[in-house]
């Protein structure tokens, strides 16, 4: 029943939008919307882990211990971007929604991105997973270029172009998956739900499989952002504008991972050793971490160097898990850690560019002194992202090390340690600049402040340091409950 | 434990405290920070005296970690110089802090208590998580202290090497902890023990991993370079801490993993050996060579960190060859070596901090005969000085002492090599000892000595500055003055921790006692000279005639005092002498014809490693970095092609095999 | 359907491949895009005919919107641009035209690479599938214009069609619709992008848009 | 514990006595050799004991620009200097003050003396004195290497870290199988001693241009007592530094304290000669020139050091 709720809200969230005649009503309506979706998000996972994991419509919905997780991950950032939406929409002149009309289309296309990405994570069925994941893109492809200038549209041309040729090879791949699903004897719309999936992977074909896995890496891989497949991922992180930019990366990012999650236990089952996979989401997490870490090194747009963050922190997370078990775990708490970490880099980074008036960072400085909340707010965002103890991800990079050494990887550790220290350095030097020195003269006010997201910058620092220095039981329970799924346990 | 637990509690209030409070509030962080120390103290001491541990445990969520502290001798050795010099540079804050505003007193203070903390945690640490967690805290606050300053370009600069350079060599150690605890099965150190059961060749990675990863943070060349940054860029009483205690949890930690590692080959010691040697002789050649008196005493702990480093190394060398003695002699060395380093270069700092407070200066050449001035600063730092350049009857002398016996002992019982290297460490260190007496002769003599050089104003230090600075005095020439209780009752129970397996009848340790008892005879002898002599000399002179004149200006009617000898001047020598190392940038304008308008002289040296190393590696990566930017040149094409390139690649790679 | 006939479609699908590649003009493209989305339509007939009313209503939703809307679209997208004309390929004409024969002699030795039991035309099917795919792949790297690569993707994504017949007779019939209406969707937005790509810019060049690099 | 001290406070005075007493003849003997030697009469051998007792009894003038630093310095160069010599055995026995690795000690009460020398050399604020200092600081350091390295190669063959087993009759046994690296070692010593004593060719103690000195332009602006003081002190220094290399070269086999003390002073007697000859005979070296005969020094010391090395 929560599961049809969970996906009726933001269908009916849209619907709702295009009625609303006023734009601050659409804003307004945007929070409430996400916040009821959260709510039964979390409702919905507690319920998961206390009873275990629940399906509807004949087993094509679902929801166990990998997606509730993922799903209230997905609904939390959504309900903070639209809050901070609110406040930023305000500033002139960066008002995409500046009429009413404009707002009701932004309002519907945020319920649609929401709707989609919930649609990943409850569809049961794979090739309903892949239809959601290839919506994500044409419901969020219009929210970059609301702005509609050149350059966004070209962000946005290139965001969907690529990612449709990717996703699309994704479809591929689900097409082999059914192909040596029904070559184990499955038929029907089962021998594409997932459960079933995993449960006759033994016998499925390895060579179809693994054919199957290649495709889906590259294709979802596209989405995650993956090198060198991630090259829309600066452009449209940059151009977007900010709320959207924190939901890309925050939680869009995290769909596609999961998406992946999903075949590692197939292929692990049915290849016999599960080796074969891992080498591959290694490889492509390393060179993610790798060019990432050289791009770091030559931007000068902040919301640039946060997307390529954002690539590097994906390669992380494809490391662990390709690092087994262990990296699973690891992988999920980095997700969460990322997921908070660079939602509120870009909340601040928007406001601080708001400020400033533009977003290259050599002309951004003293923000610590000119607006204290976000320019704090971005410096210690920045260091907890490239890895600053005590944060939460310099915790799940140790996990991942650990977790390397443990499984014999030291080459991949050392490429690993050598990323993380040339992002380190590279990201470190503009955030120092920023952060601190002069400030020039004319440093805008900023309008529409509001004590509620001021709350949340100071809330999501102070919970990714306690995180990084005590993981409630109950957390570190979800994490390894939700990697005994992708361990097909 | 408890006391240590308030102890640390305290210190924290204080900070909190100084946050909120400000300027006024400054008195009561730092009754705060001495309260502490002292409680904390008495928990060191005991376990300096009896030799037993006193253990924390509670109860953590966090994977593989536990909230475990413990205070055993090794730990108790680096915490008394920790707490000692934090709670006197803390004192020394309420009067240095005070002219400036509220809102950097307050940072100042809550970063600095909190550093003091996280160094108290570090050495208490025993597990591995919580270690590398309060190791990372560490750096990012005095990270943020070294950023107190920002508005300055060179600050942003120092601030940005140093917590990379922090971060790099945590990179090491998050490795070595990871493999360590993943070996033991479990993150506590006291489950580590085992580990000495390990292949020496796993131990040798291990080894390597801690030498970067401790070796960034204590400043062994060539990862000492965010040292001449950071320090000169805090405020003059971090500067003491971080240079005199925050690097020696770099040592504390090699020392804690080596112990950990069984029995050690003789290459590591000849590793240490050699980065000793290199760190010492650089370290004080680039000394000698600045003119920033904090960026030279920055340097200066390059230098004593080689030091530590040939001690360490010549206790790995005696273990390995089962020269017990030697081994005990290292050790003791460069344990007591921590101590005293802490001491005297804390003292410095303050000096050159009262300096800076009082001229506003920090440059050498524009000072001079500040003695006149500000007497306690100036009989305090001579103090200081001579106790870094090792000259007994202070402090510095007896630590140089002990590495020296090790290895006169290790050339005089070791095979043909080790006595070669041996050779080499009682040569190094001799000429780290003379170079280190003619810098800080130099920098003593230019800043305190003779006529102010330029037209600077100075006063006297207030109360608050001079006080600790008085009790680091008489503590360098207490430990000078009594070496042997010195080492018997701060490092005798760290030694039997370090897995030198002694007994308190042991030779080793006859040895080193009988030794240092004379050693102690011949010093009282020495301070028994100089009262009674000059006592002689006062009576001599009280009946003879004295008459105040000028000095002796060789027939010059009217020298100035930008006639005296500059600190550039003096250093020339060693330039032209070590001109390979040092690479001076020289503007020199000879004097020409026989009646020349103007002549100067300058030089300046940058960083060896900055220059030769790190700056070429990185513009390296940068260029790299922007050349290899055209892959991404923006046409949508060409990425379509990345992917479908890349998923024929993966394909016929991968998939058919 | 007997056998050389359904041999007949297939070959009628390279065809059309061909003929987009040949051709300079998009409105031409668009309606080959057209034929080869009935061509697609006829492929279930078969288990239509043993009795199957899903395959039924797939060839029909197929015919309805690979066939007639998706090409209303793009067609009414096309005249919205004023860019009737191809714009020269980075390969060129000829290049691209001997290109797709390269790339179909590499099908049909790929497609006997993948691992399935071989039935009836299955040889063919994955030969066209896999051929089709990378044709698609080709237009959308070679073509400069907008609508060149939503054609390019949408040959891909028929390709993927033939494909998935012959590795498993077709996705089940609710992920067949959905990824039906899916592709109309996309479709439907990829018109609209391409009218304010061509309003913002006043041209569609896609290759041209290289303000975002590095 | 009384019988020690009652041993050992005479043993003290004894050294002391008989150090002060022979010290300050030896610089005269210097000065009689070179006047000898270029053919003048010269000043009698005692005229230092003259010096020294005139000097005490002047009034002393004292620049304004100068603080305590500058009063100290004499009084702690000729406190090391009596601490140093407690460490020489003289005649066959032990020195008064002898343990495991008093040499070490030895080599850093100069360095004391030194340092606080130059610090009061700066503290006139004179730049005659101030580049006296610089160049002391220079050679001094240069020297040091090669002094431990020489003293290392001594305790190898002794099998000890005491000045009194290094300089013991076992030297006699070491000449006879590893005569290269004591003859490498004492000329290592004898540019250390030159250096440190400051002679030509290092430095020339009697020039009369102040540019060019090295030690005699350090102490120029003291006077009466304190002057008295420094060239007592420098006297010593010849003292101990000379025994040390009269020691190494001809090993007393036996005798009590005043026997062994009168061969010693010869021998001192007879280096003081020869360092007239070389002072008459030689030119002082370019300053350029010194780092290079100081590091031939230290080459030296570490060759021997090798030799025992390799002999083991």
């Amino acid at each position: 029943m929560i599961l049809w709720a969970l996906a009726a809200v933001p269908m009916a969230g849209a619907l709702v939008c295009l009625l609303i005649p006023r734009r601050q009503a659409v804003l307004g309506w945007i929070i409430i919307g996400s916040a009821i979706e959260t709510v039964l998000a979390v409702i919905a996972g507690v319920g998961v882990y206390r009873v275990g994991s629940m399906d509807a419509c004949l087993g094509h919905l679902a929801l166990d211990e990998l997606s509730a997780f993922h799903l209230s991950l997905v609904t939390g950032i959504f309900l903070l971007s639209s809050i901070y939406a609110r406040g930023y929409f305000n500033q002139e002149p960066f008002d995409p929604t500046r009429d009413d009309r404009q707002a009701r289309k932004f309002g519907a296309l945020w319920f649609s991105f929401l709707g989609s990405m919930v649609g990943v994570l409850i569809f049961n069925n794979v090739g309903l997973m892949w239809v959601s994941m290839e919506s994500t893109t044409l419901a969020s492809a219009f929210l970059i270029c609301i702005h509609a200038d050149r350059l966004s549209m070209e962000a946005a041309w290139k965001y969907l172009i690529i990612c449709s040729a990717g996703i699309v090879l994704g479809l591929l791949g689900t097409v082999f998956i059914y192909g040596a699903s029904v070559s184990a004897g499955a038929a029907g719309e089962e021998a594409l739900c997932w459960t079933d999936l995993v449960s006759h992977a033994g016998q499925m074909n390895p060579s179809l499989v693994k054919i199957g896995f290649v495709l889906i890496v590259v294709g979802y891989g596209t989405k995650i952002g993956l090198a060198p497949m991630h090259t829309w991922l600066p452009d449209a992180h940059s151009q977007a504008p900010t709320p959207v930019s924190a939901v890309f990366s925050g939680v869009l990012l995290n769909c596609a991972t999961y998406c992946i999650c999903r075949f590692i236990p197939i292929v692990a089952a049915s290849t016999g050793t599960p080796d074969w996979g891992r080498r591959i989401l290694l490889g492509f997490g390393l060179v993610s971490m790798v060019v990432a870490a050289v791009f770091v090194l030559v931007q000068r747009d902040v919301k640039r160097l946060l997307a390529y963050s954002s690539v590097e922190h994906m390669g992380i997370i494809t490391v662990g898990l390709g690092l087994g078990p262990a990296g699973y775990v690891a992988a999920l708490y980095h997700t969460l850690n990322h997921s908070v970490c660079k939602t509120l880099a870009f909340f601040c980074a928007g406001r601080v560019g708001q400020s400033y008036g533009t977003r290259n960072m050599e002309s951004i400085s003293g923000s610590v002194s000119a607006c204290p909340v976000w320019g704090s707010g971005l410096l210690a965002a920045i260091l907890l992202l490239i890895g600053c103890a005590p944060g939460a991800i310099f915790m799940s990079e140790f996990m991942i090390v650990r977790a390397g050494i443990a499984g014999g990887h030291l080459a991949v550790i050392a490429g690993f340690l050598a990323a993380v220290a040339i992002v380190f350095c590279g990201a470190l030097r503009p955030a120092i600049h920023m952060a601190f020195g002069d400030t020039p003269e004319p440093v805008g006010a900023l309008r529409g402040e509001s004590t509620v997201m001021r709350g949340c910058v100071v809330a999501m620092t102070a919970w990714l340091i306690l995180t990084g220095m005590w993981i409630p039981a109950g957390l570190t329970a979800v994490f390894q409950r939700a990697a005994r799924l992708i361990a097909g346990m | 434990m408890t006391p240590f637990l308030i102890c640390l509690g305290l210190w924290t209030l204080g900070g909190v405290v100084g946050l909120c409070g400000g300027k006024r509030i400054l008195p009561v962080s730092a009754s705060a920070a001495v309260a502490g120390s002292v409680l904390g103290l008495l928990t060191a001491a005991k376990v300096l005296a009896t030799g037993d541990g006193v253990a924390f445990h509670a109860g953590w969520q966090m994977p593989y970690g536990e909230f475990h502290l413990a205070l055993d001798p090794l730990s108790a050795v680096f915490l008394v110089p920790i707490l000692v010099l934090c709670a006197l540079a803390a004192v020394y804050g309420v009067g240095y802090l005070k002219d400036r505003d509220s809102r950097q007193i307050g940072g100042a203070v809550f970063f600095f208590h909190l550093l003091v903390v996280s160094m108290c945690v570090v050495v208490t640490a025993k597990n591995a998580i919580l270690f590398l967690l309060v190791w990372e805290i560490m750096a990012l606050v005095s990270f943020f202290l070294v950023m107190l300053d920002s508005r300055r370009v060179e600050v942003r600069r120092a601030g940005w090497i140093y917590l990379a350079s922090a971060h790099i060599g945590t990179a090491f150690l998050l490795v070595l902890f990871a493999w360590m605890g993943y070996t033991a099965g479990n993150f506590d150190f006291d489950a580590w023990q085992n580990l000495s059961q390990i292949g020496t060749r796993t131990a040798s990675v291990w080894f390597i991993l801690a030498l970067i990863g401790f070796g960034t943070k204590a400043g062994f060349w060539p990862f000492h370079v965010w040292l001449p940054e950071a320090h000169p860029a805090v405020p003059s009483h971090v500067s003491a801490v971080m240079s005199g205690v925050m690097i020696k949890t770099g040592i504390y930690g090699l020392i804690r993993v080596v112990a950990l590692l069984g029995p050690p080959p003789a290459w590591w010691g000849m590793t240490l050996l050699c980065i000793g040697l290199i760190s010492g002789i650089l370290g004080v050649l680039f000394a000698l060579a600045q003119h920033d008196i904090k960026r030279l005493l920055a340097y200066h702990s390059v230098e004593n960190i080689g030091i530590i480093a040939l001690g360490m190394g010549g206790g790995l060398l005696g273990m390995s060859y089962g020269m017990e003695e030697a081994a005990l002699f290292g050790w003791a060395g460069a344990l007591l070596h921590v101590i005293n380093h802490a001491l005297f270069k804390g003292l410095l700092f303050m000096g050159a901090g009262s300096v800076q407070h009082a001229t506003g200066s920090r440059d050498i050449e524009k000072l001079g005969g500040l003695l006149k001035k500000m007497p306690v600063t100036g009989s305090t730092f001579l103090i200081g000085s001579a106790a870094i350049s090792g000259l007994p009857p202070l402090n510095g002398f007896v630590s140089e002492f002990l590495i020296y016996v090790c290895y006169f002992k290790l050339a005089l019982g070791g095979p043909l090599f080790t006595g070669a290297a041996a050779a080499f460490a009682i040569a190094g260190l001799a000429l780290i000892g003379g170079l280190a007496a003619a810098c800080f002769t130099k920098v003593f003599g230019v800043v305190f000595l003779g006529e102010p050089r330029t037209d600077v104003s100075s006063h006297a230090s207030p109360f608050s500055l001079t006080t600790p600075m008085a009790l680091l005095a008489a503590s360098c020439i207490l430990i000078g003055v009594f070496p042997s209780a010195a080492v018997r009752g701060l490092t005798v129970e760290a030694l039997k921790a370090i897995g030198l397996g002694l007994s308190p009848a042991d030779v080793g340790l006859l040895s080193l006692t009988s030794i240092l008892t004379r050693l102690n005879l011949c010093i009282g002898i020495l301070i028994a000279l100089l009262i009674f002599i000059t006592l002689i000399r006062a009576w001599i002179i009280s009946r003879r005639r004295i008459s105040q004149t000028v000095t002796w200006d060789c027939g010059y009617s009217a020298p100035t005092s930008r006639m005296q000898y500059t600190a550039g001047s003096f250093v020339q020598h060693f330039i032209d002498l070590f001109h390979l190392f040092l690479q001076p940038r020289e503007r020199r304008q000879n004097p020409i014809g026989y009646f020349p308008k103007k002549a100067s002289y300058e030089s300046h040296s940058a960083d060896l490693a900055t220059r030769r190393i790190f700056e070429p590696l990185f513009e390296w990566i940068q260029d790299l970095a922007e050349k290899i930017q055209w892959i991404q040149q923006g046409r949508v094409q060409t990425y379509l092609l990345y992917i479908f390139v890349t998923l024929a690649a993966v394909l016929s790679f991968q998939a058919f095999r | 359907m007997m056998s050389g006939e359904y041999s007949a479609i297939l070959v009628l699908v390279v065809i059309t491949n061909f003929y987009i590649l040949n051709t300079s003009r998009y409105i031409i493209s668009a309606r080959a895009i057209a034929l080869q989305g009935c061509l697609l339509s006829l492929l279930p007939l078969p288990d239509a005919f043993a009795g199957s009313p899903q395959a039924m209503f797939l060839s029909a939703g197929t015919l309805m919107v690979k066939g007639i809307l998706m090409p209303v679209i793009l067609i009414r997208a096309i005249r919205s641009t004023d860019e009737f004309r191809v714009a020269q390929p980075f390969l060129g004409h000829v290049a691209s035209v001997l290109l797709g024969f390269v790339i179909l002699v590499a099908a049909f030795w790929a497609g006997a690479a993948i691992p399935l039991p071989t039935r009836p035309h299955d040889v063919l099917m994955g030969a066209v599938g896999l051929a089709t795919i990378l044709t698609g792949m080709m237009i959308m790297v070679n073509r400069r214009k907008a609508v060149g690569q939503v054609i390019g993707f949408l040959i891909l994504e028929n390709g993927i069609l033939i494909l998935s017949l012959r590795i498993s007779r077709g996705l089940p019939f609710v992920i067949e619709m959905a990824i039906l209406f899916d592709v109309l969707l996309a479709a439907m937005i990829f018109g609209g992008f391409i009218q304010s790509v061509h309003e913002t810019f006043s041209h569609t060049d896609v290759s041209r848009m290289r303000k975002l690099k590095g | 514990m009384t019988a020690w001290i009652s041993e050992f406070v005479p043993a003290l005075f004894r050294q002391w006595a008989f150090v002060l007493a022979v010290s300050p003849i030896l610089p005269g003997v210097v000065a009689k050799t070179k006047a000898w030697v270029a053919g003048r009469q010269g000043p009698p051998v005692i005229q230092p004991y003259r010096d020294i007792v005139k000097l005490f009894q002047k009034g002393a003038a004292y620049s304004r620009t100068t603080t305590w630093i500058f009063r100290a310095g004499p009084v702690i160069s000729f406190s090391a200097a009596m601490a140093a010599v407690l460490m020489i055995p003289i005649g066959g026995m032990e020195a008064p003050l002898t343990f495991q690795g008093d040499l070490i000690l030895f080599a850093y009460v100069w360095g004391t003396s030194r340092f606080f020398t130059m610090t009061a050399a700066l503290d006139t604020g004179s730049a005659f004195e101030g580049m006296g200092a610089s160049r002391e600081a220079v050679f001094s350091c240069l020297a040091e290497p090669a002094l431990f390295l020489g003293l290392l190669t001594l305790a190898r063959e002794a099998g000890s870290l005491s000045m009194s087993d290094l300089l013991s009759v076992g030297l006699i046994r070491i000449w006879s199988i590893h005569a290269p690296a004591l003859c490498l070692v004492t000329t290592a010593f004898i540019v250390v001693f030159l250096t440190e004593n400051s002679r030509i060719p290092i430095d020339d103690p009697n020039t009369h241009l102040e540019l060019t000195m090295i030690h005699e332009v350090m102490v120029l602006d003291h006077s009466g007592p304190d002057l008295a003081l420094i060239e007592y002190a420098s006297a010593v220094k010849f003292f101990a530094l000379g025994a040390l290399l009269v020691r190494i070269v001809y090993p007393i086999r036996s005798g009590g304290f005043w026997a062994g003390g009168a061969v010693l002073g010869i021998g001192l007697l007879g280096l003081s000669i020869l360092v007239g000859v070389i002072e008459s005979t030689m030119a002082r070296l370019r300053l350029a020139r010194i780092p290079q005969f100081l590091a031939f020094a230290f080459v030296l010391a570490g060759f021997g050091v090798i030799l025992t090395l390799a002999a083991a």
